[in-house]
């Protein structure tokens, strides 16, 4: 099956920035993104978990990017504006899809 | 003295402490025990929609009066005052930076719904009848606080807390504030007839969902202090005790200035010695992320949400009671 | 007609109404209210739970006739035909092409459980008492519909809506419809002795749970209203509106041929009336993909539903008991 | 007997029996009817929450008694034991490998809350009025039968079954044991006055609760039953059968021993005869990773479960009534 | 540690469609497979969140499979034919696995 | 945008297990990784899902830990440990990651 060339970008951010960090993401010509849930994690500012969490402020969310090698720049650019002074892992791997017509 | 002692002991026994007890016993013990996120939620929202329609029936039944206007103003007022209180305390009792600061202090000037609700609960016990409009008076109290942090830091600090388009709109549309405000007036509008239809739903189960509630502050709490029982210093604990008394007199003078019924004086009371621990991390999280979450919430969820629950509302009714000679 | 007006009005302040609206409101104005999905879910199992169960005690209560049968036939028959009406209607008054107006029309056949659940409320405190098993009418109105919508397609679409092996019994045993048919036939079986058990449960919170649950179908429709705004021509709004009278007026025509009661006709007028907004966009999702959901979502949920809650039913109301002479 | 068959009947057709054969149909008919993970959680914790709190006021009420201590430590003797028996029975009367037989018989050992409760619903049906502390005891008898699991592998099969560190925390800090515990004494502690407060939430709708949870005990085990049927060998689903009764005779006998009165009586016969399907599964995936889950799934809540909730309560409430000449 | 060469595929596909593509799945020899919820997105359709949603029309969920490299042809095959007239995103990555008996 | 080499490691566990490995990993050195949610899968012992369930006995979660690529065998060794007995899948993905200190 015919594949094509892209990358996807994983940005691990804090629930409250969602919203902000889409925004830059459309505002960057991102098209397409998908949010997954995390339940819990532990990193430099420690340990933590959503359960029986009533506020917003402790938790996070995964937001994935799949697009074209060459518009990983700008995202990357748009994601880190958002990201820098707050809590956030953003990878990058490289992956092929199909359907091209759609990145 | 011998009465408040006995309604603190009395408090202290009451299933909605002792479950919130099981909470914090349960998670310094590493049980697994545990609430969804989705039921916790759930149980929040029950809450709020049911404390806001009732304070609004409780409005339409007695009617509004410049007093009600005026306490709302006066909510406003110390909710913006107080963090600046707050500030100076902790600056001169622990060795917080600016920036944690102005956040903790941000917390206090904000209110704990929860706390708002077992008072109520301890008044109407007690044969107070409280204004219903000290609802929307909480409701007014969430949000002020959130900006004179931002405030303080702008004066104080060294990086700028710019006030972030969009984040005022976030702030004052935050869910919480707005179910329970529709609640009210949703309240307000239909009166007795409203409650009639969902008095079974608000009255009857309010209670043992409070103590469910409780469980799980309980088990939040007792994590948080768990896991950042170092930040504690003893300054800052310090401060967490202290800073609701300080608060509650303030309160209590604002109540008597503004003419309420004991039961009132002790809610206002209530408010103002309540921290935040939903609306206002939040914001400071998007705002403040340089302001480190763990000495917030440890404060407000972990030593004064505990200290007003068990202490704090037995003599905030000591003093409304004896105040208003009762 | 004043009679019918002090109802709208009654009706449009009721609190079922006004917790709509609020969270149309909140989503207009993007607040973050949200009701957890999980919760959204359960809510909705308890609707689903307590009238399946109501209705089945009733039927055992009042016993099974042959126009219990021939209803449940009628109500079959409406769900295939409704659909043929609402696809020339849309193809007269909008320029949806065929595969989007059939699955249109799909859901304008079958309902939308909560308005059934809210003109029955409407209808019992307007002191009318519709026969039990206009639940099962419900129950079997939900499907149908959609194969009609399938059916629009071969007959007048290009491409083919083959009926994918799977689809039909995904479709009958859908969820809701288990639910609902399963609670119905339990409250049948054990009747009055099985209502003392449970009645603490499913009647007296009921309007309170259907409160919280129009909240969040106010916050999701309103959500929709916002983002799709632009599908909605005049034609299409005019549709929206205009459909739930034509099923309205085949409803009333429906139940009094059958003869039921005046509760029963308005009934009959409201699942007529409504669009469904659970189980039809599941099935347009898998079977005709290629068909725009933000149509077919704005319109059930966003349009009709809301028109159906606030002055569709106070109509069905008046109609019926004109028709029946009350 | 024939009391025996009309109890039997009319347990049948009650609608806690009927909700839970709902949804065993439904999940054979691969209906998508579910029960969100989050509400079924929450269902449960209110159930605990809610037998834990009656039974610690119940224990306030009637005060402590030597029968008490001696029946939960009778609880945890039995919990010890039985294991014992149900491997040697499943070594007889079926095929499993030691580490099969004895993660499985671990799990007879231990009790399933929700067949204690709909005993105790039948019980207090049928005029009894079993003690409070068996909620007590059916805490206690939750967790010795997983070390006797361990224990008969550590005797008799080839590889070890160390008892890793933190499980014995784990299994006794378990969230359920946890919560029953923990509702338990508050209500010992709040007593009667603690119940007025809470008992419009933990009685009235008790019953539809359990109702709706026993739908998802249904679905779930339907759905267990559906992809698992090939491990059920005739053997297996004999001892499925045939255990229950077994240690429903050895709970008879510790009741009778004990004095307990015929409402006790059933209830340790019922306890006796149920077995896990939330403690001891989790723990066996830790500790015995090598056993197969779907076998000891299948066999405690696809077989015994309803075996007891069926026929096995009419019988232990006949066979106590018999033996106190009721 | 010894790991071994494998690809990693997922499948944004609409919640409706699960059931259908883990049977294809099946059918073409995929032993195993991991589905994630989804919380929101966006694409060319709008934007959605399951926030307060009740039915299942309206979001997607993630199906990831772990597979040797040659038989990601035979899955992408499968996948594309449930996928093709429905939303849906398909990547694939490279990755190690250990114990590649498992797969 | 200055990107830097990591791995991604993603390791499927039973949720009874994260405890334990979560533990393993911050005795093996990893200071930070993310708990995602699992909904159900298929493998060799069966399809599950968590839909309805109380317990947590047939769950999973899925444990990403972004490290530095020095730092993944140590990783997979106090994975391995805890993972052997148990269910439970080990990827690993080459990644470019945005702040590299952070890792
Ligand atoms: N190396 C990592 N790999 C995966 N997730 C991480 C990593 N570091 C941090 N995180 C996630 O990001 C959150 C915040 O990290 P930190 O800012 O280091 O406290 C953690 O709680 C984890 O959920
Ligand atoms: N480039 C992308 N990267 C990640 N997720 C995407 C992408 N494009 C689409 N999606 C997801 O797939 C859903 C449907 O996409 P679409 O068909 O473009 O509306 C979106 O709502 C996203 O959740
Ligand atoms: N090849 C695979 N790709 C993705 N997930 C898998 C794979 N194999 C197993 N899993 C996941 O691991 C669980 C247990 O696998 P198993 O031990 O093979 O039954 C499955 O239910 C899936 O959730
Ligand atoms: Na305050
Ligand atoms: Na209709
Ligand atoms: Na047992």
């Amino acid at each position: 099956m015919q594949t094509h060339k892209a990358k996807r970008v994983d940005i691990m951010i804090e629930a409250v920035m969602e919203n902000r960090l889409t925004a830059a993401l459309r505002k960057a010509g991102v098209t397409g993104y998908t949010v997954l849930p995390v339940l819990g994690g532990s990193g430099r500012s420690g340990q933590w978990t959503r359960e029986g969490e009533v506020g917003r402020a402790g938790g996070m969310v995964n937001v994935s990017c799949i697009v074209r090698p060459e518009r990983v720049d700008p995202l990357l650019d748009a994601a880190f504006e958002v990201v820098e002074r707050h809590i956030g892992v953003v990878s990058v791997v490289d992956c092929e899809v199909l359907r091209a017509e759609r990145f | 003295m011998d009465g408040t002692l006995a309604i603190a002991a009395d408090n202290l026994t009451s299933p909605i402490i002792l479950f919130f007890i099981l909470g914090v016993v349960a998670a310094f013990a590493r049980s697994d025990l545990s609430i969804p996120e989705a039921i916790a939620k759930g149980l929040s929202i029950y809450l709020l929609f049911a404390i806001g329609f009732k304070g609004g029936v409780s409005v339409a039944d007695h009617g509004v009066d410049t007093r009600l206007v005026l306490s709302l103003l006066a909510g406003a007022v110390l909710s913006f005052t107080l963090p600046v209180v707050a500030y100076w305390l902790l600056r001169g009792m622990s060795r917080l930076s600016v920036t944690d600061a102005a956040a903790v202090a941000g917390h206090y000037g904000s209110i704990s719904i929860v706390t708002f609700v077992a008072a109520t609960s301890v008044a109407t016990s007690a044969g107070l009848s409280p204004e219903g409009y000290m609802v929307a008076v909480a409701a007014v109290m969430e949000a002020p606080a959130i900006l004179s942090a931002l405030w303080l830091i702008a004066r104080y600090g060294k990086q700028s807390a710019g006030m972030e388009e969009g984040l005022l709109r976030e702030i004052l549309l935050n869910g919480s504030i707005v179910l329970l405000v529709g609640a009210f007036i949703i309240g307000w509008i239909t009166g007795d007839e409203g409650m009639q239809m969902i008095a079974p739903f608000i009255q009857a189960p309010f209670q043992g969902v409070l103590c469910l509630f409780l469980l799980d502050m309980g088990l939040v709490a007792g994590r948080g202090l768990r896991d950042a029982r170092s930040v504690l210093t003893p300054g800052l604990f310090g401060f967490g005790v202290l800073m609701p008394l300080v608060g509650a007199g303030t309160g209590a003078l604002t109540g008597l200035l503004l003419g309420l019924s004991p039961g009132g004086v002790m809610l206002f009371m209530t408010l103002a010695a309540s921290a935040s621990y939903i609306a206002v991390p939040a914001a400071m999280r998007v705002a403040l992320p340089e302001a480190n979450p763990s000495v917030y919430l440890t404060l407000s969820l972990g030593v004064t949400f505990p200290f007003n629950l068990t202490l704090g509302i037995p003599i905030y009714l000591a003093v409304s009671q004896a105040l208003s000679g009762g």
